[in-house]
């Protein structure tokens, strides 16, 4: 996925000089995951380059330079650290184009790695989506996959309003596929139906998705047979689709990292049961998190849901009746 | 009391004024304003600012406008920053900058459907690119450094112009901007409006820096203190900073040192917290009379030419509010029609949901 | 609401030397709601203070006091104002007590007047609570009353954790009600039945408690009997309270101020969908804010859920079958 | 290349510095370590440090601790800091203080479990008011303000020390903190410990300003650097800027010059973007060399002595390791128990839960 995204940036780049990419670390190093390695090479200091450690500054530099018409795309260089740039985000970023009836507007985007599972120090493994997701005018993104990554990506920078791409740290260098990198972009605001199936459905983003594909692995071995839907875009949320699917199946899971509580499942789950309560014939379970605070690494493995954990929530919804 | 003599006592930071509170010149006018006449611009534009800073609050008073911070003795530096910017130049304000907007060409009735609640006032005709008010303390300087550094990458010779307020120097995304446009070397000028206070809170509270222009040496970029009652000081300290920062010399702190002679905003009550006798002391250097001395002195203004000056401009600030309350509100989806670029299917049907909800068909 | 709050105050700081005031012009002027009105004359320059602007640092140095065994009662201005505090609320705060497995706690209070209806400026109308409902660690409370203000506040000052509590400020001067200023708590994490009723229960909390008990009031008219449940913590959220009363009415409408998607009735419905389903009877509805970004005044009374907006969700789930 | 040798051409910040790169004295030695025997501790405690910090690099490479950042190089400034401090005055780290925290007296087995993974390793059993590692750069300042408030509301002759990076000092937190300790007149000592590096990022990629120290101009307090590599002088630095906050005197800003002479983490490999020369010649100022020959040139330091430090410190490090690595991980119901202090009995179902997820008995 590492190179799927510097593809992406490199094309956007290369179309469109108005693509700036800062951050720190992003440029002499190449980036802490070497997701940007050589673009300062390719595309100059004027376009990319280091910044010192000022994640206020880096959201709200951002907010200027996209209403000047720049499309910047600032890293930070981890989730947990984007909490300073928050003001900025809810405050401007997200409400520039409405507080101005349209005339400047944001056209940002913020990538920054995310959820755990590289056994890191703390605050390097949060799974913000929920906050986010509670921010009207902000897109969020989490790929899954690296043709995800590479197309959301060039969506994302040719969106209108800030986006903020969230790209799951273990999955970048732990998925090999081979991606067309043609610059044909992904579509936002929808979500991808990864496999098809009749008995449940299963809801999930960012790692999970594997972990709900392996499931789905383990359950067809059971005779069980599972649609899995990739969200991709949080906000704004594509809940058709999912709908769609369990007007067939009946049945959902919800899957993701974060913990359960203001996790962005409770609002699938809440739209389910206000518009597919006639559909459900058990209740929405959510395979998640526990509502604690990450664990340093040695009980990492342990706080993380994985592929088992959707396979019991999906007997949980199976069996009952 | 903070006094505008500052001690300078521990500090190499410079200070300028040139017109004195009687209106006696200190020494010789700038080469901005290189004669009496060239400041006469200056002083229309602090007393159509007066004008329209005056109805503003009595529109309050009568429930015609909502809440709104009153500029009453800080037109100086308003009328100086925006004086000195060209036209493609961006002016990044927070809530108390109606006179530079005013100069900047944002038109009154722009400026009162704002503060009367409607978004429609930030959409400027013109200046298109000037940012809208920010009303979160000290966090604009990001925007403006950040508009700085667009113009930097695009190699054009523009420049950011920020304005916040003493209070507003306290919040950390003031020094990471300043400091950010230190390292970048960033077409930028910031002033500080330093009115002494921040709502209750005297310039003590804020920082035990000897003067707000201080935090330059900490960002490593220009600094330096100004009289902010003294438009033409004002004005001559802006111009050189604008200057600077477009012919490539970086950034400049400014520190405006003037006196809020209001209320915080129409709904504070400065009687509360602040002695009235340095109020009164304050309106013995406020800055429209010591320019009217000056220019009457100079014998290029008279009453004749004062007398029309405030006519046209009540004219001018009748005839808006009569325009801006003839607007009718804005329709309940225009709520839906901004917070996205492209609207989201589920997003949309909310709207339609709203419009019915308050009776309007869709 | 503003008496209250300031004789729970006084109380405590007459009880307990350790607790501090502080925030932006809460001591000179008394606040700008007036809320700490005469505390500084009455408790000293040391324990009610005027801080500068600086949102990050009156958080942070908020974990530092508590750390240290003072109890922080810390004042933002408005909550709109807190984001630049969500780096120290998010990772420190509401982390300080796991990170060193109990040995440095941070039992303070963040104070902020939240939500619509008093026509302000921009910013200064946000309801948060979703958003940190999504902070493990971290106890978030509404009050919806001066009563409850008072018994709440009291109970948040002598928490263990990090509070923030979050004062509708359209509540501070427009419920009048005796008070007993008695210096008893009320429970943090319990919700209240403000009404018992048979037909539905309506779950609000904040502005919206009011609104739906008007709401109650208009269906009883009609002859329907409504259940009104007041949360009040919204984490740790007290769910069985309301589990209990959909398992006897059958049918649930979700009322808050906040945007919907995102908001923390998500996780109520969420919750009632996983747990509640076989007593559900019709979809759960929520009655919230529209998902936009809360507008200026002219547009304010438009955006804000009042009881006519309960009333129609009322009447959604009831016409369900 | 930024060298020890900082410019001070345009700054009144003073630089203080005792022992040289060759072990000479540049002056007398300061009244905290008047002779050359109190100067053996010091030394002691850098050789300590050293040796953890060697044993931890290579517990990471072989798998048994998780990402650790190496001091190498540093070790001077934190053991000065810490050695400065009373035992309850109160250290608030970032993540590279192993040799202050080691002088504090938190044990090689805490830091051990803490760097393994474990949040044990945070439970020091002395220093109990000590902070813990602060991983978010920059924000720790607020804390520490915190701190020295709370001794300062309750008038105890104690004092809060902060350390952070170069690039610490960037964050808006920092200088929220610091601006707040001038206003306040705090009982603090903030050391930015300026290792020329932030991960890739030089030292002139974080400010413009001509020292770090210069950030105490923007906020009213002292402000002065030291030679980061000299242990007497950051001990005599150290010890009069918290003699100062004890007494009253209020805040400074101490930046301490040094080098990272390691990668910026286990998990860095600093050769892609630093240059090996600029590491070599770094090497000739190390902290270590220079005292060891300071102390056998003034007689006090044997060869014997030397041998049976090395022996002592790799014997202890040698017994941490053992005892860190026999140590069982944490159960999995002990991520509940510290999240609430009442534990809300929805969570304890979740904590039941896990446990039985996890295959263990409630
Ligand atoms: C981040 C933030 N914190 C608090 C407030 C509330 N508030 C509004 S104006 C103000 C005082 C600002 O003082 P100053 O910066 O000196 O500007 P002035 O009002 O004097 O022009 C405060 C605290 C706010 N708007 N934003
Ligand atoms: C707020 C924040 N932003 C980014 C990071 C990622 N990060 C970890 S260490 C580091 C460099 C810090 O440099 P410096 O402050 O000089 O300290 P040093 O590592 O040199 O000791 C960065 C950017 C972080 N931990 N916290
Ligand atoms: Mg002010
Ligand atoms: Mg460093």
């Amino acid at each position: 996925m590492v190179q799927a995204i510097n593809l992406a940036l490199a094309h956007e780049m290369a179309e469109d000089e108005s693509v700036i990419v800062f951050g720190e670390d992003v440029a002499r190093s190449g980036g802490v995951f070497r997701v940007t390695d050589g673009l300062q090479a390719s595309f100059g200091e004027d376009r990319v380059f280091d910044t010192p450690i000022a994640e206020t500054v880096l959201v709200g530099m951002s907010v200027g330079m996209a209403a000047e018409g720049l499309k910047p795309v600032v890293e930070i260089q981890f989730a947990g650290f984007m909490y300073s740039g928050f003001d900025q985000l809810i405050n401007h970023a997200s409400r520039m184009r409405n507080r101005t009836r349209g005339r400047l507007t944001c056209p940002m985007v913020l990538r920054t790695p995310c959820s755990g599972g590289i056994k890191p120090p703390e605050h390097h493994s949060d799974s913000p989506e929920g906050l986010l997701a509670g921010i009207p005018g902000l897109v969020t993104v989490v790929p899954s996959s690296p043709a995800k990554a590479y197309g959301l990506l060039l969506a994302a920078i040719r969106h209108p309003d800030p986006v903020v791409f969230l790209e799951p740290a273990r999955l970048y260098r732990s998925i090999r596929e081979d991606v067309d990198t043609d610059g044909v972009a992904l579509p936002l605001g929808m979500s991808f139906v990864e496999r098809e199936g009749t008995d449940l459905t299963i809801v999930a983003w960012g790692t999970m998705v594997g972990e709900s594909l392996l499931a789905a692995d383990d359950l067809a071995s059971e005779g069980i047979s599972a649609t899995v839907i990739d969200v991709a875009t949080i906000s704004p949320l594509d809940m058709s689709t999912i709908l769609d699917s369990v007007a067939q199946t009946g049945r959902c899971v919800i899957a993701h990292e974060a913990a359960r509580q203001g996790g962005f499942g409770a609002e699938i789950a809440a739209r389910l049961a206000e518009e597919g309560l006639t559909s459900l014939l058990a209740p929405v379970a959510r395979a998640t998190g526990y509502d604690t605070i990450f664990p340093l690494a040695r009980l990492e493995g342990q706080y993380m849901p994985n592929h088992r954990r959707v396979v019991a929530a999906a007997h949980r919804v199976l069996e009952y009746s | 009391m903070e006094t505008m003599a500052t001690d300078h006592s521990h500090t190499d930071i410079p200070f300028t004024s040139f017109v004195k509170s009687d209106g006696s010149l200190i020494r010789d006018l700038p080469e901005g304003t290189p004669d009496p006449e060239a400041v006469i611009p200056l002083y229309r534009a602090m007393v159509r600012a007066r004008t329209f800073d005056a109805r503003a609050v009595a529109m309050h008073r009568t429930g015609r406008l909502g809440t709104y911070s009153s500029i009453l003795g800080q037109e100086a530096v308003g009328v100086g920053i925006a004086s000195a910017m060209a036209p493609d130049d961006v002016l990044v304000p927070s809530y108390r900058e109606v006179s530079a907007q005013l100069v900047r060409g944002v038109t009154p009735v722009e400026l009162l459907l704002y503060w009367g609640g409607d978004e429609r006032g930030n959409d400027f005709a013109v200046p298109r690119r000037d940012f809208p008010n920010c009303i979160t303390v000290g966090e604009h300087p990001t925007h403006a450094a950040g508009v700085a550094l667009a113009m930097q990458i695009r190699k054009e010779p523009r420049v950011a112009v920020c304005a916040l307020g003493d209070g507003g120097s306290s919040k950390g995304a003031f020094y990471e901007a300043l400091n950010m446009a230190g390292v970048m070397n960033l077409p930028l000028v910031v002033v500080i409006i330093n009115n002494q206070w921040a709502i209750s809170a005297p310039r003590a509270i804020q920082s035990a820096a000897p003067t707000l222009a201080h935090k330059a040496l900490g960002v490593g970029i220009h600094g330096e203190q100004v009289d902010g009652n003294d438009v033409v000081a004002v004005t001559d300290v802006a111009l050189r900073a604008i200057e600077r920062a477009r012919a490539g010399g970086g950034a400049t702190l400014i520190e405006a040192v003037t006196y809020r002679l209001g209320d915080h905003t129409t709904v504070d009550d400065a009687r509360r917290y602040r002695p009235d006798d340095e109020v009164s002391e304050a309106w013995k250097r406020e800055p429209i009379a010591r320019i009217r001395t000056f220019l009457a002195d100079a014998r290029v203004w008279q009453k004749s030419d004062e007398e029309a000056l405030r006519a046209s401009s009540s004219g001018e600030i009748d005839g808006a509010a009569e325009e801006f309350l003839a607007i009718e509100p804005p329709p309940v989806e225009s709520m839906f029609d901004y917070v996205w670029g492209e609207m989201p299917p589920e997003f949309a049907k909310q709207r339609m949901q709203a419009m019915s909800d308050w009776g309007r068909d869709a």
